[in-house]
Formats: structure tokens, C-alpha cells, sequence
């Protein structure tokens, strides 16, 4: 079997390939209004170090916490209570399909008025959007359970409250999991274009629209690498934690 | 205790069940035999309160069936797909108990004790995909038996074991049966052994089903492997249901 | 709202003039985009979720792709490709790939295996394999990953729009909010709201067409 | 509202408030806050301040009008527009910016056909935002070399991408401010013409506005802002130095661009005159409907001191 | 044709075959039978190909197998998950005879053909899980059937159908496989049906199984369900596999 380096070093691999196939376009002069791959690899690693930028990226983190783990409490129950009764979610449904369509930056404006603290207005801007990932996951994912399954418990005289529990969700835990992911990456892009949007004290977007305003894009695409990156690690950390929780769904 | 009056269900627009009468005493072990697809699993559905029969009425110690009623447990025909895969063997088995509000470490006992019963002392903390076909039906039979029901469907439950382990399930559920006094529905496919099984063998017809014939197995209790199958009745009741699944003809007693 | 884009004349099915300049445009890049984006994203998900060695190259890129904020990456589509049609496509790809992708990369990588063993045990070949097992089965994630995207496609029109545009939904929403414009702004966010409506709607008729083996054969009871 | 939050002096004669809330954007504006912090003159008030980098003022002053910010840059274009719009009651408190020669100018790329402004004829010219100042003064400053620009001539986008649109020919001309005039000119980019020459000369472009709410509750917090803001005004208009230095502080202008850039004038009075020739253009383009009398806005410093 | 030669397999660290050595003829039918768990399953999925044995080698023809060997079916213990959910009866008996090149129309002629054989006629146009678990299980015989593979591997194919149908299944399966010379290698539980249906049968011994015993058969052909199992040669067979399976010791003829 493949073991954990392998993954590590092809993974790395990928990662290298594509930037050294984008420093190569951008030295060949192609586009020579962005800076260098290298050029911006470079400013990451000194952000990396760079005090103020480290006090924006714990801000922006704070918010994609909050924003997140709101979510994830609120998305899935709802996702369940809407999964599990069809009735209910077909009379939700063009309410919901009516508000996902709302682009969170139009309603950033709109949203200023409303949230007077910082963290609120992000938290709030990263629900809106991450929210249905989690949510459509969870009502798909509901929609896969084996039926004989559910009967099984059913037969044994549990209500539905404890066939949700015991049988739908955990059947479909896999496939939600897979929204919270997307979930996860969503709330980046979204705490980030927040900020980008609505400015504020501090935060990864913040810095951009400083870095923008001094017309240094190389310190704004770096920034916009370290998102990125941080966006990796956070799929990384998801993905092995799926494995091993969700094994049975593998090994099957 | 159970009564199943006329009972009819349609899927869509094929009628599986035409009218089904069928009436278990308590402490019953009913065996029920017909042809493939005649709506043999459809019944157990209904009479579990899984689906909703079209026609006719299923009552429960006179009590309509209308959900499932408590004190119910199933082994579906299916049983690879009714055992959750995020799950021991023993934690699918310990799983039902939780409804009779049993605690933790006695849900493992029992759980532990039904799983010996039927042979899987050792796999008990293997998922149902490292079991063979054979061990993953023991663990739903013993799913239900450690559930102590008062009534208990079970769908072709022995369809996938070896015959030695067949003939110890089968004296397995006659003693639970009698000691615990359940009432037992057992669909079966395999002729000796409804009769062996059952103090009453039913016969449905090719579908849509009906009652084609409801035998009463006067053999003497308890039964036994060896000395029951060689017994002169058995023999003539077997031939007697072979005729019936056979022909679809009542037997000239009935008539 | 109303006046702003319904008052129009009913040869024009009510629609005013500037709707009939904004939508076409609109719509024809968010559908482009959207197919684009699920086409490609089915291929490359299906291919990755069956590919050990493909999901090691390529999962840390995707990952790191779908934390990238699709804004940031405008002036780079910009600099690539040129402002106007190519641009604002190649965002709403952009934005709008990934929950393709990964539930199609799911989807995949998790199809019952003794399906696969039927398939490999008649000798399927690779193609038909693909074709009539893995894409069939991953199917209804698939689908949630479209559903999820469509909307997704709306909003990214919108982002694609507020840079360097003259024309589009985007357009208008950005020179009212600059324009102060409360009503307007409220009247293109219900319009967002509605065509996504009709969007999913639309979505659903086809889902069913699609998936419905899977929900008659899920619900049984 | 919530623009009473923060801590409050039990000091009868200090400010009502003091800590404030301040919305700057990254750009040579707004040099002055940053020399008054870094001078003491605010510690000297009472007031310690928090800077909130904003997007731009269609977003800073809803923030002012709804409490998140309790004071903001703001370019008068934006805060006359959304005064109204109705979405808010603003006093400007202090003005803070002006326009110089060469400080805003229509670029086009080096080996550009279009020499004269009267070439722009039709052609697409990039600004920051619509319905604002660089539509304005680009507007105005074209319709003195006798072209009339329609509005669908404008494409909206962000500064740092004007480069590129100019490169590859998206736009045929940009817009610009300091600090990317100074930076596309390296890359080979020509000046067109000023923009804010002639009819809009020393243009009145940002100032320091609060909410009519704000100003009521708090005027001794006003009044001890309004000092310390202009004690650094006085210090910007006259000492380029300190400016260059301040830059860095709160941008991403490094000190090599702070060294090279022009820059515009840090007035040291609010002079309603001066602004009421804002709101007349803006009148005369179609930006307001109808005359639009700025003095109700204004909240010149009592005591001219 | 088929030799598998000391193939263990292990999963994980649970040995399921310890060590089996059989060698199969062109055109036998071998039948497999064995305690529940003994690895009969496992066997077929390393002679499929599907597992690779952990020790032992497999040739096929003399060729070592190393993928799934051409012109080969299997009929899955687990047929309802073997069956694809979003495809009719005969789109599913029909999708594998893509590989023979067959066009559409003689592909649908053949698949009705096989559904007709096992008795679905009907129910060609109906999903998996719109069928009760013995149709599902026809159809996946149909399938293999109508493949006209030159080995096929069947596990416990009758263990859902009823007495008469298996009976008919079983007689289609010779037939079958005397028309078209397959080898076959079915697994079963049920003792009466290795010995009819067998050219020899196989005794595996409990996990993990290596074979305890390997009996000829020799019994008239064609066989009939009603003389064959009244041969003296029959019964004495069966007692003989019934024996092995139980004890797991040879019979006195091997040693
Ligand atoms: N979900 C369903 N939708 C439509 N038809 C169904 C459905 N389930 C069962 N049927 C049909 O109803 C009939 C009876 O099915 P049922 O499963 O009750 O048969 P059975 O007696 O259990 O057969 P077997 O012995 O093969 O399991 C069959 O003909 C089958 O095709
Ligand atoms: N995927 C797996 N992982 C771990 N153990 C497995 C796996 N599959 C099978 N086993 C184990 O290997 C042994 C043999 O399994 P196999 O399925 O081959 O048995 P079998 O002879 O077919 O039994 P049955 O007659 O009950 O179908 C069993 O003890 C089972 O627990
Ligand atoms: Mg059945
Ligand atoms: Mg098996």
C-alpha cells in the first residue's frame, strides 16, 4: 500500500509542477504585469514572519471559526429536520433556493447596516454563504439512506427521531462531511472577501486592500497564496480525519 | 394475537397480495411458504407496519395495525443491508436493546450471549463487511433474538449458512421460541424445514398472493433433528406442501 | 423594482429595454460558465476519485485552488485572458468548479465495490465502466454538487460583473449600490433571487429525469 | 445607536468619548491621521484612536451612519451623494485632501495612438468607481477639450489592475491616483493630461466625517479631533517629510515609492466655499439632483485654532 | 483448465484459506460446499481475480491469474448488491453482452432470452428494487447465463428461490452447461443440491478452510431431479458429504 510519504511527496509534486510551469509562462513573458511565481513565493515566506500580517490572519481565522462552527450547528440540524421530512422541504424550498442565489457581497452593504461589531458582520457574511453546502449535502445525503436500514431500526419499534439519529445520520455522516469541507473552503473564501468588501480593523483582506492601495500586487498575491494554503491544510486536516472516522465506508 | 384480514397491497399498479387471511395464536411459530415473488416479504412488511397494506386489516391483540407495533423484531431477507456498516457485529446487535432501556454494560451481555448462541462468539468485534454472506444473517438472527420480541419475522433467515449451522439455528429459534413464548413468522423457501419448524405451515400462491393451503404440523414437541425429519407425519406433510407449491391445489383434506 | 425591469412594452413580455440589454449577456456567460465548470469538473472529479495516483498529484492543488477567493483571482484571469466574456467566464469557472468536483470526487471514489466487481468480473470495459457504473452511481452527489454550483454560478456572474464590465445583472447591482440606489440594489437582489429560483427549478425537472431510479429505489416504503 | 460604546471620560471637560473609531483608506488622503498619532497630538486631546481600513467611502459612511465607525475619511463625491440618497446624516468635521497638479491624471500605455484628450472620443477609459470623482473629473476635464464622454465610456475596476487593462488593450485609457501613477509610469505608461487642472484645480477631494448623531452627542470629542487633526494638517502641508514618513505606516506605499510620488495639499481650514464648488459640478453632471447647499454639512472647528 | 494451486489468503491479520489445492477439468462442475465463514467466497474472488491470494498460485489454462480472467462470470453471494439499481432486469442481464460485440437488438434478444429461462419474463422491465430478493437473485443468474462465459463462478445462487424454482434452476444450470462446455465452480450450503448438481464435490474445511475432502461423482447423466436423488449412489454421497462437513475427517475411501 501507498504509504504516507508517497502521498506527501506526490502531493508536492502536483504543487511544484503547477508553479514551476507558472513561473516558466511568466518568465517567457507572456504576462508580464503579474509578478513572479518566485517573486511571490518569496513575499508568502516573509509574511509568514511579518508581525502585522499574522495579527490580520488571526482575525480573519477568528472569523472563519466563528462563521464555521456556526454553520456547521445550524446547517446540518436544519439540513436533517428538512432531509427527513420532504414536506417540510418542499415548502422551504423556493425560500431556500430563492436566498442561495444572493451573492454575499451584494449583501455586504446592506449587512453594514445591520452588524455593528466587526466579527458579527463577517460571521454572519461566512454563514450566509457557507451554509449551503452543509445544508444541500445533508438533505442529499439523507436522500441516499439504504431504506432497509432505516427499516431495521424502524421494525425494532424506534421512532424517527432515533432512525435520524442512529441510522440517517450516521449513513449519511460521510456525505455531509464532504459539505462541511466544502463548507470549510467556502468560509475562507468568504471571510477573506469580507474583508475585501467591508474593510475593518484587521484581517488577511484588510491587508490586501493595503497591499492594493500601495499597488504592491505582489504582497497581495501572496496573501492570496497563504489563503490558499491555509485553505490545504484545513482540507488536509478534514480529509484524515473523514478516514478515519468514516473507515467502514472505504473498506466496503 | 395476530390477525391479518384480507389483506391486499399494490405496488403501483402490481398487486403483490390478493387478499390474504391469516390468524396466529400466541406462542405460534408459523411458517409460510410459496413461490418466489409471490409476496411472501411484502406481508411481513405489512404485518411490521412498514408499509401501509391497501386492503383488507392486520389487528394486533385486536389492535389495528397501523405503525409498527412495539415489542416487534425482523430479520429481513436482505440482511446484508439491514446491518449498518459503521457498526460491530456486536454493537448492531446491542444496538435494538437500547429501547428496553437496558444499560450499557447489560446491552454487552446480552448482545455477547446472542452472538455466542449463534455461533460468532469470536467475531464479535468484526464489522459486518469482514463477515462472510453466512456470518453477517447470524448476526441479524441474533439481532432479533437478543431483542427478546414477543412477535418475530423472520425472511428466509437461514438462507446463507452452511446446513450444520442451519439445523443448530433452526433448534436455536424453537427453544428461544418456546422458552421465551414468542410468536413466530417464518418465511421459508425450504420445505423440510417449514415443517420441521412450524406448528402450522401456510402456502401462499404465485403472486398475487393468497392462502393456498394452512397446514397444522402435529408432530410432537421439541422436536428433533434426527428423529422429527424421520417421523411418518413429517413425511407426509412435506409431500403435502411440495404438492401445494406445486400444483396451487388444496389437498383433498381441505376441500 | 417593478419599473426597472417589468414596465416594458408586452411585445416584449413586459421586460424593458435595459432588462433585455442585462440578461442575455448575463445569463449566456453563467450558463457557459456553469457547463463548462460541471463538465469539467465531473471529468476531473471522477477521474481523481478512482485514481490513487492522480488524487495524490492533483488533491493539494485542488485544495488549495478552493480556498483561493475567486475575487482575488480576477486580476490574474485579467492579466491571462483580457477583461470582458473570457474573464468573467473563466471566474465563474472558477468559483463555481468545486462542489463538482468534489462530490463528484466522492462519489466516485466510494461506489459500492461489489458493483465494481460485477462490472470488472464481465469484463466491462474501462469506458464502460465509467460510463455505466461510476458515473450512474456517483450520480446523486454529482447532482447535489450541481445544485450546489448552479447557485453558485449566479453569484459568481455577479462577482464577475463588478470588474471591468459595462453591461450584466453585476453591472447594474454595482452602479446602483454606487449610485445609492437603495431600491435598485433591493430590486437586482430579488432578481438574483428569482432567477435563481427559476434556475432550480429548471435544475429539478431535469434532476428528476436523471435520478429517478435513485429516489423511486430509496424511498421503497 | 451604538456610537456611544466604548470607554467614556468621567473628565467634565475631556471629550465625551474617547476612544474613536476611524475609517481610513490606504492612499496618500489620509497621512494626516497617521502624523497625529505618531506626534502624540491626539494623546495630547484625550482620544486614543483605532484605524479601520476601509474599501472606500460608499462603504465607510454606512458604517458611520450605523455606529460601527465612529468618525471616517471620506471623498465628498460619496458623502454629498449618499447625504442625498438619504442614507444617513453626515457632518464633515474636517477637511482633509486636495487636489495638486499631476496628482490625479489620465494615463494612457506607452505606445498609445491617443495623444490628445480630444482622442478619447468614445473610448473606454478605466476608473475606480463609478459616479464619483474620477468620472467627474474626467468628465469635466474632457468637456474642456470640447469631447462629451457618455457614462457607458467608463469601466469600473480596482487600481492595481488598471495596468493590465491598459496593456492588453481592455481600456484605451485609466484614471489614476498616486500611488499608480508613479508606479505605471516606471512600467513605461504616459500621462494624458491632469485631470484636476483648469475648471477642477485644487478640487476638494476627502475629508473627516461623522454622523449628525455623532457630532450632537459628542461635541467636545469633535472639537478635540478637529484640533488634533489639524495641528497635523499644518505639519503635512508643510513638511513633505513627515508625510513620506507617515505613509508607510498605514499603506503598503514603501518609502522608495513615498520618496517619488506627488503629492496632493492637506488643507488646514474647511472651507465651505470650496466644497460648495463640488456639489455645483456634481450638480451640473447629473451627480445630485437639483442644487445641493453643502452648509448644513459643514462643522467647520469653532475657534479657528 | 483451472488449477489453483495452495493459494492461501489472509485479511488483514485473519487467515480465511489455509493452503487449497484443486484442479478443475474443461466443462466440470465442481460444487463447493463448507461451514459458514470457511472462505468458499473468498476462494471464488481469488479465482475471479477480485483478491489477490496471499500465497499460492491460480492457473487459468496455465496461465497464471493475475486480473479477472477473460470470458468469465460469477454469480455474487450478495446479488442484490451485484445488481445495478439504476437499470431494468434487462438492462442489467444485457450490459455485459457489450463485450461480445453483440448489437443492440441481438444483445435485448438474448437478455429476454436468459430472463425467460429463469423464469422473469414479465419482469424485464422491472429495477432491482422493485423485485423480491429470489427475482433478484434469477435475474443475476440470467445475467451470468446469458454471458455463456467459459468458467463460471456461482455462490450460493439458489439460496432465495423456493423449492420448485430451484429445482428448475438447477436443471437449467446443467443444461446450460452441457450445451455450452462451462466449467463451473458453484458453492452451496445445501448438501442434496452439490451431490445432483455435481461432477464433484468439494468439502472445505472450517476457517481457515483447506480442502478436507474431494469426492467424484459418479452418477448417471442427464441427470432428473426425481431418479437421481433415489440412487443408491446419491444417498451414500450425500451421508458421505454430510459426514465430512460435520466431522471434517476424511471419509475411509481417502485415506
Ligand atoms: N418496491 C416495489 N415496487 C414494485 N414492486 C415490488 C416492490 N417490492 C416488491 N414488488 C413486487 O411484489 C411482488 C412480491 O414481492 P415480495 O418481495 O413480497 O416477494 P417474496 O414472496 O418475498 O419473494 P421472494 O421469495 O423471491 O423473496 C414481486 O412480484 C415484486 O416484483
Ligand atoms: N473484507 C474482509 N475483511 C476481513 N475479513 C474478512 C473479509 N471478508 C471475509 N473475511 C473473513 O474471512 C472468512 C471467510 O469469509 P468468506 O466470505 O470467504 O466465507 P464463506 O465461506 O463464503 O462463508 P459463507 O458461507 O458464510 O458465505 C470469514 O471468517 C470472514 O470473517
Ligand atoms: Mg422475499
Ligand atoms: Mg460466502
Amino acid at each position: 500500500m501507498r504509504t504516507r510519504s508517497t502521498r506527501v511527496l506526490r502531493g508536492a509534486v502536483g504543487v511544484a509542477g503547477l508553479l514551476v510551469a507558472a513561473e516558466l509562462a511568466l518568465r517567457a513573458g507572456h504576462v508580464t504585469l503579474l509578478p513572479l511565481v518566485s517573486t511571490v513565493l518569496l513575499r508568502a515566506a516573509e509574511l509568514t514572519v511579518d508581525g502585522e500580517f499574522l495579527s490580520a490572519a488571526a482575525s480573519t481565522l477568528a472569523s472563519w471559526a466563528a462563521g464555521l462552527a456556526l454553520t456547521v450547528a445550524v446547517g446540518i440540524p436544519i439540513g436533517l429536520l428538512l432531509g427527513a421530512m420532504p414536506k417540510v422541504e418542499a415548502v422551504v424550498r423556493p425560500l431556500i433556493e430563492f436566498l442561495r442565489p444572493i451573492p454575499s457581497v451584494a449583501l455586504i452593504p446592506l449587512a453594514i447596516l445591520v452588524f455593528t461589531e466587526q466579527l458579527h458582520l463577517r460571521a454572519a457574511i461566512v454563514i450566509y454563504a457557507a451554509c449551503w453546502p452543509v445544508l444541500i449535502n445533508t438533505i442529499y445525503g439523507l436522500k441516499d439512506v439504504d431504506p432497509v436500514a432505516k427499516e431495521t431500526l424502524r421494525s425494532f419499534g424506534f421512532g424517527p427521531l432515533a432512525v435520524l439519529v442512529r441510522v440517517s445520520l450516521p449513513s449519511a455522516a460521510p456525505f455531509i462531511a464532504t459539505g462541511i469541507r466544502l463548507a470549510a473552503s467556502v468560509a475562507i473564501v468568504l471571510a477573506v472577501s469580507v474583508e475585501l468588501v467591508a474593510g475593518g480593523t484587521d484581517g488577511v483582506g484588510v491587508y490586501i486592500i493595503k497591499a492594493g492601495g500601495g499597488g504592491r500586487t505582489d504582497l497581495m498575491i501572496a496573501a492570496t497564496v497563504l489563503t490558499g494554503l491555509f485553505g490545504l491544510l484545513v482540507n488536509v486536516a478534514f480529509v484524515a480525519v473523514e478516514r478515519k472516522v468514516f473507515r467502514w465506508r472505504h473498506a466496503r | 394475537m395476530l390477525e391479518i384480514i384480507d389483506v391486499t397491497h399494490t405496488y403501483g399498479a402490481y398487486q403483490a397480495l390478493g387478499g390474504v387471511k391469516l390468524t396466529l395464536a400466541e406462542g405460534e411459530l408459523v411458517c409460510v411458504v410459496g413461490p418466489s415473488g409471490c409476496g411472501k416479504s411484502t406481508l411481513l412488511r405489512c404485518v411490521a407496519g412498514l408499509v401501509q397494506p391497501t386492503g383488507g386489516r392486520i389487528l394486533l391483540d385486536g389492535v389495528p395495525v397501523s405503525q409498527t407495533p412495539d415489542n416487534l423484531a425482523v430479520v429481513f431477507q436482505d440482511y446484508s443491508r439491514s446491518l449498518f456498516p459503521w457498526m460491530s457485529a456486536a454493537a448492531n446487535v446491542a444496538l435494538p436493546l437500547r429501547r428496553k432501556g437496558m444499560d450499557r454494560a447489560s446491552r454487552r451481555t446480552a448482545a455477547m450471549e446472542a452472538l455466542e448462541q449463534v455461533g460468532l462468539a469470536g467475531a464479535a468485534g468484526k464489522y459486518p463487511w469482514e463477515m462472510s454472506g453466512g456470518m453477517q444473517q447470524r448476526v441479524s438472527i441474533a439481532r432479533a433474538l437478543a431483542y427478546r420480541p414477543s412477535l418475530l419475522l423472520m425472511d428466509e433467515p437461514f438462507g446463507s449458512v452452511d446446513a450444520q449451522t442451519r439445523e443448530d439455528l433452526e433448534d436455536l429459534v424453537l427453544r428461544v421460541c418456546a422458552h421465551h413464548g414468542m410468536t413466530i413468522m417464518l418465511v421459508t423457501h425450504d420445505i423440510d424445514e417449514s415443517v420441521y419448524l412450524g406448528d402450522r405451515v401456510v402456502v401462499l400462491s404465485r403472486s398475487p398472493g393468497t392462502v393456498a393451503g394452512d397446514l397444522q404440523v402435529s408432530l410432537p414437541s421439541p422436536r428433533d433433528q434426527i428423529a422429527t425429519r424421520e417421523h411418518e407425519t413429517f413425511v407426509r406433510l412435506r409431500a403435502e406442501v411440495g404438492r401445494l407449491i406445486r400444483g396451487n391445489q388444496l389437498s383433498p383434506q381441505e376441500t | 423594482m417593478y419599473e426597472l425591469w417589468f414596465s416594458g412594452p408586452v411585445t416584449h413580455v413586459f421586460l424593458t429595454d435595459d432588462a433585455l440589454d442585462t440578461f442575455p449577456p448575463s445569463l449566456g456567460r453563467l450558463l457557459v460558465g456553469w457547463v463548462a465548470a460541471s463538465l469539467a469538473g465531473i471529468v476531473l472529479g471522477l477521474a481523481i476519485g478512482r485514481s490513487r495516483v492522480l488524487s495524490d498529484f492533483l488533491d493539494p492543488v485542488i485544495d488549495f485552488g478552493r480556498a483561493v477567493p475567486p475575487p482575488m483571482l480576477v486580476p490574474i484571469f485579467f492579466a491571462l485572458f483580457r477583461i470582458g466574456t473570457p474573464t468573467q467566464i473563466a471566474t465563474i469557472v472558477f468559483g463555481v468548479i468545486w462542489p463538482v468536483l468534489i462530490n463528484a470526487v466522492d462519489g466516485a471514489a466510494t461506489v459500492d465495490r461489489q458493483h465494481l466487481e460485477t462490472a470488472k468480473v464481465f469484463g466491462l470495459s474501462r469506458p464502460q465502466v465509467i460510463g455505466r457504473i461510476i458515473v450512474p452511481s456517483a450520480m446523486p452527489k454529482i447532482v447535489a454538487g450541481l445544485r450546489l454550483s448552479l447557485s453558485l454560478a449566479l453569484i459568481m456572474m455577479v462577482i464577475s460583473e463588478l470588474v471591468g464590465s459595462t453591461s450584466g445583472i453585476g453591472y447594474r447591482l454595482m452602479t446602483a449600490q454606487q449610485n445609492f440606489l437603495i431600491t435598485d440594489v433591493w430590486g437586482c437582489i430579488v432578481l438574483l433571487g428569482v432567477l435563481g429560483y427559476l434556475l432550480n427549478s429548471s435544475f429539478l425537472l431535469v434532476e428528476n429525469r436523471i435520478l429517478g431510479w435513485h429516489s423511486r429505489a430509496r424511498q421503497n416504503a | 445607536s451604538g456610537s456611544d460604546t466604548g470607554s467614556t471620560s468621567t473628565n467634565a471637560n475631556g471629550p465625551e468619548k474617547t476612544t474613536l473609531k476611524v475609517g481610513i483608506l490606504p492612499i496618500p488622503d489620509a497621512a494626516p491621521i497617521q502624523i497625529a498619532i505618531d506626534k502624540g497630538f491626539f494623546k495630547e486631546e484625550g482620544l486614543s484612536i483605532d484605524l479601520s481600513i476601509e474599501e472606500g467611502a460608499a462603504k465607510a459612511l454606512p458604517k458611520v451612519a450605523g455606529g460601527t465607525l465612529d468618525v471616517t475619511l471620506a471623498n465628498y463625491v460619496s458623502a454629498f451623494s449618499i447625504q442625498q440618497a438619504g442614507l444617513g446624516k453626515f457632518k464633515i468635521i474636517a477637511d482633509s485632501f486636495q487636489a495638486a497638479p499631476d496628482t490625479f491624471v489620465i494615463m494612457v500605455a506607452k505606445d498609445s495612438p491617443i495623444k490628445t484628450p480630444a482622442d478619447l472620443a468614445g473610448k473606454k477609459i478605466a476608473v475606480n468607481t463609478l459616479n464619483n470623482i474620477g468620472t467627474l473629473a474626467v468628465t469635466q476635464t474632457l468637456k474642456v477639450s470640447g469631447v462629451t464622454v457618455n457614462p457607458s465610456q467608463f469601466v469600473p475596476m480596482p487600481l492595481p489592475d488598471m495596468a493590465a487593462a491598459l496593456k492588453n488593450g481592455t481600456v484605451d485609457a485609466a484614471w489614476m491616483a498616486e500611488p499608480f501613477i508613479s508606479i505605471n509610469q516606471k512600467q513605461g505608461a504616459q500621462k494624458l493630461v491632469d485631470s484636476m487642472a483648469g475648471p477642477t484645480a485644487d478640487f476638494p477631494v476627502a475629508g473627516w466625517g461623522v454622523s449628525e448623531d455623532f457630532y450632537n452627542k459628542n461635541p467636545k470629542t469633535v472639537a478635540a479631533f478637529q484640533r488634533a487633526v489639524a495641528k497635523a494638517q499644518q505639519l503635512a502641508s508643510t513638511d513633505r517629510k513627515v508625510v513620506e514618513a507617515a505613509l508607510p505606516k498605514y499603506s503598503k506605499i514603501d518609502a522608495a515609492t513615498a520618496a517619488v510620488i506627488t503629492l496632493g495639499k492637506y488643507p488646514t481650514t474647511l472651507n465651505e466655499g470650496r466644497l460648495q464648488r463640488v456639489a455645483d459640478l456634481m450638480t451640473e453632471l447629473g451627480y445630485l439632483k437639483g442644487h445641493f447647499d453643502v452648509k448644513p454639512l459643514i462643522a467647520a472647528p469653532s475657534t479657528a485654532g
